[in-house]
């Protein structure tokens, strides 16, 4: 038994955490949050090279095959770094590919997908929370799709958009298909762009296994929410700490404040164990099926929820400078946000562990 | 106890809302009036003496005897009808009071009517980025010379700085005192070349703030109000006044309102959320808080009207610290409720598109708000220095360890 | 306007509170708590001479005709003080003679009830937390009642119990009746005894307005509940400041210690507006008939609930001391959960509410 | 990441299972095996190399290589067959260890052995009545005299304190000495007429701890654990031995499967607890909880495991807190679920009612639970002293003002 990291998964965290800080540090991340999409070619590229786009792809298509735990632990170092851009679309298209893609359609893609060549991204929710295929309604006739998706990340610079049809289907969109149309929506995040679709007869193919792919998709897509919301969260904790050591207040720095101090240890007790229940999770995903699906959502509902708080806090324990647009804290604070209600919010999931476990 | 207000107090609200049908321009709907028709509407207020009641005639005000009852009054009808209440902002509320308290008879007549008037805007000149709630740290320093003030340094938190022609705050003119004893309050026109005003983004995109910096920034030396390095002293005048205006129950009423209606409006689990046993309860949990706030501050208002507020001390040390962590809870929860697009929404793209959210109080969406509940809680003494002054003043504990007085 | 005590009310509190601190000092709350029985028949005497017996009782019968506003003041200060005793029970039992007795029996009853010589009691609940008469077997027929009660308060020194019957009735059963038997229950709070009632065929009559007096009945015992817990919990609060003065750690008086002073500001800043909740719902059972019922329900949930939470709070603040038997804090602690729990929990009369609302 | 325990563990497993099935009398249902069986079956597993296993033969231990895994697999196997791993007690847990480490040879020899064989039962001596968490400030006083300790004083929180034969704890033996300085580490028989004990009865009814009055109680110099005025350090040992004790994840799990069953079988608003969605809801926010600290049980078991403590040292320092917060948040929610009988009843009464709210962890109804829960917070730390370890060790935050070191 051995519930840790391995040597190399340690690495790869050291080795994206240098990257991060080498090519996206919070002055690039701010840049990006104002700057008018959140996609940055050159980060991109750089994130590309260190393999970041195909983690979990075939190595016979330049991606590094490993399993989802290394892809979470990706994740939660990019939620430290709050670092922007197509990622969890991209990874989440890169996945249904895997998974549902005929032969065909993978090789066709997935080389691309792995060296970041292509951008790939999903459009699952429709209006009202729908975050189900039970609750769908676009539908694939005839080699077309139409319908409306919502909140559809980086669709504006996706090459590659897999769509979630009505009952659990996927299809395959291309940038600038016909009937295609992108609706700007001005998104909480500045560091993960949102967009709405409007799919009029759009030529799509479909994904074989897509039905069969939709949980893999979804389960996937919790724990990396999960993982980026326990990175995001903690480098809150540790930018207030280093902040509120520098402020004097009544002499004294304020960290030395018994109930900031206290305030501080209780927002880490409630952080830090979790970061075992998006391991777990991630585990499960690959290596225990029967468990895969309620940890998946129980790790992105307990977490999420608790790096949300654990923004709120700390924003007021810096005092008015953390209200302030200049100050770093709503970058990570509306990152767990997006973090939050991406995919469904924790009450979304909260009752499906319950259904899950029979209750 | 007699929670009527008496037929005294009853013909009294009838008049007001006659007067106001009468004379408030968008009274029944009609067209935001214009500025020469509200200051002819604030003539006739004072006039009848329901604005600036407390303030004499001489200075512009309606010189009226203090009735806490009249004055709930006038705020409940006046804001129901969108009618002022008099020129909203710091300087009337804030330092026309002091100047009454602690000003010169020539500083009374010259600041007082135009600012009641609306002729002269203020901005409050507190804190500095590097004093926080730590007032008695500041570090601007006003220098005299010759028959001025030379003022260098730098104020943050200014709201409306950029639209006021005058600045009151506190300033360091006396270096070699210690904290407080250094401190003297002074007046100092916004309008010229030696002061800079630089808007302070929030978190929430909109700019509320400012930042000013003063380099040889000057001002007569008959601008000091009372007496050099009492500053101190005198701020405190208007500090309650900032403390009581902070936590109006009507607002977390309004709120709460619009959280069952969102909660009628919302769907969880495929079913309506009101339906949900949970959200009923939940609703019902913050409802307690709601009425208890709601009814303390009835207790308090009649406890100010019949002359004990002795007896409410307390709860009033209280109120700020209550509200604004009930307002975060009640936000908390309707953002819970709201759905996905508008959870992900940025603040600006909220406010058209949440309309049950909408009250005259609370504008925006819900994510507007939740995120905007953080500024409540932070002006004025965030919630630690709330559990201080609680604890302290109310409990009377001691106070903290190597605090310096 | 007034919502405020009038100098009455303000003179009732102070003689009460003077008249407890001489009767009831806490040795003797803690006398009551340890013995057998909670009913201590002196501080009867004592409580019925200072009028504590019959305060909303006519004041031809010997009562001092006060509204419940006055009655819930005085349980405010008997939560304060821990008294022991059957206070609440007798109260209600006066109450149901006054609101659904037919002349002969309020004349029979009221002046007995009111000079202290006779003491009531109300047996309502039945099994599975049934506080409601929806939910009650209890039957009256042919002049006798047949039934099964739970948590019946002082049941074994009651002269005259008011027995709440299916439907909503009530029926008068007195001490000793044929066919009645106690059982004993041991109780979590010591300083109000509770016990089942077993009735088999007991002789009783029929109150002829008990239907439309049950709603009465159950507020008033929701007011003077939540009166009781914000005594008790202002109490505990006031206690825990006092030791925490005292008591010295690393050298510095633990009141002292930030962490702890602003635990002791949450609390109070918690409970103190609620008083104003429990005067309006008194207030409201007088004068506003249409708020009289949510509002006593609102008051209970919000207001027993607060109290628990700072006699669990103040319990850790004290430290290994407060966990003790001779510490007084458990007394009032074990108060507070019966006030919680006796006419229902807080999640039962939310639900009322809600429901009240037309939600 | 590897969650299986691997063929060698496994066959270990096996192995214990088959031990335990043969050997431990009370295996299948049997009677509750007398003193002499409990004996001879631990002589017994002493031998096979299950208990005691850090512990030299020569001292009466069975002398294993640390295993963390092969320890957690004979804690869940003796746990569920209900067999005891060792004498429980202070004794083996915390005494032992500290003889090992800073023990003579002579007392090594003197009381390990019959420690661990239950001869010698021991009582702690820490806690005192004015010290609390702040034990540096103890006042109970050993001084020399003639070849003897001369004991006066008082000490609190003593578990089992009539049963012991023994009591170890520190005592003041150099008065002049600040704080620490002046403590040693001193070993005290308990049966003598200088010692009384008196129980301490909890809130609960039962009387699990006492007091211990010393009134000239003497014990040899030699029995002295360390140099005069290293009992502090002396003392840490076995510190870290209780810190790790409290908050074993096996409880919390058994707590948490009980909630379920119990509001499987409670009402809510006339249905079925668990159909309600804010119940629903509130069950899996509580799991999240548990299931963090279950598998962080995992990561720290598996870093001990394989030598990488270092990685898991803040996680192991919030143990405690997290734990015994968390088990209120459960008991309260179940304390919420309970009908009014159960909530009203006494601790002993609810014990034969709540059937449902059993497990070998837990004894007692959930109103017992409710009470006891706040003995788990308090004791070895309240949870600000926790919050306080967690932000100075954990977090790196300084020590808080005019605290004393």
């Amino acid at each position: 038994m051995d519930f840790g990291l391995s040597e190399e998964q340690e690495l790869l965290q050291e080795t994206l955490r240098d990257f991060v800080a080498r090519e996206c540090p919070p002055a690039r991340v701010r840049e990006r949050f104002e700057a008018d999409g959140a996609h940055d070619p050159a980060l991109w590229s750089a994130m590309a090279e260190v393999g970041l786009c195909g983690l979990c792809l075939p190595e016979d298509c330049g991606g590094a095959q490993l399993e989802l735990l290394d892809l979470a632990l990706a994740a939660e170092v990019l939620g430290e770094g709050g670092v922007p851009g197509p990622f969890l679309g991209h990874a989440l298209a890169g996945l249904a590919l895997l998974h549902a893609g005929s032969e065909e359609q993978r090789w066709r893609w997935l080389p691309r997908l792995a060296s970041g060549e292509a951008i790939g991204s999903v459009a699952l929710a429709e209006p009202d929370s729908a975050w189900e295929p039970e609750r769908w309604a676009a539908r694939l006739l005839e080699g077309r799709v139409g319908g409306a998706k919502r909140l559809v990340p980086h669709a504006a610079v996706a090459d590659l958009i897999v769509v979630g049809l009505a009952g659990g289907g996927m299809a395959l969109v291309e940038r600038g298909a016909e009937g295609l149309s992108v609706e700007p929506f001005a998104g909480v995040d500045g560091t993960r762009d949102l967009a709405g679709l409007c799919l009029d007869a759009v030529p799509a193919e479909a994904l074989p296994g897509g039905s069969e792919a939709w949980p893999r998709l979804r389960d996937a897509g919790l724990v990396l929410l999960a993982a980026d919301s326990f990175g995001s969260a903690w480098k809150l904790i540790r930018d207030t700490i280093d902040y509120l050591g520098t402020r004097r207040q009544f002499g004294t720095p304020l960290v030395q404040f018994q109930s900031v101090k206290h305030q501080l240890a209780d927002l880490a007790t409630e952080l830090e164990p979790a970061r075992s229940l998006y391991w777990y999770a991630a585990h499960a995903f690959d290596h225990i099926p029967a468990e895969a699906e309620r940890s998946a959502a129980l790790a992105k509902a307990h977490i999420t929820d608790r790096a949300l708080h654990v923004a709120r806090e700390v924003l007021e324990l810096h005092g008015g400078i953390g209200f302030t647009w200049e100050c770093d804290v709503h970058l990570w604070y509306k990152r767990a946000m997006w973090n939050r209600a991406f995919l469904g919010g924790p009450d979304h999931h909260r009752e499906r562990c319950a259904r899950l476990a029979g209750w | 106890m007699d929670l009527s207000f008496g037929p005294e107090h009853e013909r009294f609200r009838e008049e007001v809302r006659e007067f106001l049908a009468e004379h408030w321009p968008a009274g029944d709907g009609g067209p935001p009036p214009g500025a020469g028709q509200e200051a002819s509407f604030r003539a006739l207020a004072i006039e009848r003496g329901y604005v600036y009641r407390r303030i004499p005639r001489r200075y512009g005000g309606s010189e009226q005897p203090a009735d806490p009852l009249r004055e709930d009054i006038l705020r409940r009808e006046f804001f129901a009808a969108g009618a002022p209440l008099g020129i909203p902002g710091v300087g009337p509320a804030m330092l026309v009071p002091t100047l009454l308290e602690h000003g010169s008879e020539e500083q009374r007549e010259e600041f007082v009517a135009p600012t009641l008037r609306g002729e002269i805007r203020w901005c409050q000149g507190y804190s500095e980025p590097g004093s926080g709630s730590d007032l008695a740290s500041l570090q601007t320093r006003a220098e005299p010379d010759g028959d001025e003030w030379v003022v260098n340094g730098h104020k943050i938190w200014t709201s409306s700085a950029h639209l006021a022609d005058w600045m009151f705050g506190l300033f360091r003119t006396e270096p070699g005192e210690p904290r407080h004893a250094g401190i003297s309050y002074l007046l100092l026109p916004m309008r010229q070349p030696g002061v800079e005003v630089r808007p302070l983004r929030q978190m929430t995109g909109t700019a509320e703030f400012n930042e000013v910096f003063f380099d040889d920034a000057r001002t007569p030396l008959r601008n000091i109000v009372g007496r050099r390095g009492q500053g101190w002293k005198v701020s405190r005048t208007t500090l309650v006044h900032e403390r009581n205006m902070i936590g109006d129950p009507a607002r977390v009423q309004n709120l709460f309102s619009d959280l069952v209606e969102l909660a009628r409006g919302a769907r969880l689990g495929g079913r309506p959320a009101l339906e949900d046993g949970g959200v009923r309860r939940r609703l019902v949990e913050l409802e307690g808080y709601v009425r208890a706030q709601q009814y303390s501050g009835y207790r308090q208002l009649s406890a100010t009207a019949h002359g004990r507020e002795d007896r409410t001390r307390l709860p009033t040390l209280m109120n700020k610290l209550y509200t604004t962590e009930l307002v975060k809870r009640l936000l908390e929860f309707g953002y819970d409720l709201i759905d996905s697009d508008e959870s992900l929404a940025a603040p600006d793209e909220n406010d058209a598109r949440a309309r049950l959210a909408r009250s005259a109080n609370y504008p925006g969406g819900w994510t507007t708000q939740y995120l905007y509940a953080h500024g409540a809680s932070i002006a004025g003494g965030s919630p630690n220095i709330q559990r201080n002054i609680i604890g302290e003043r109310g409990l009377g504990l001691p106070r903290d360890l190597r605090q310096t007085p």
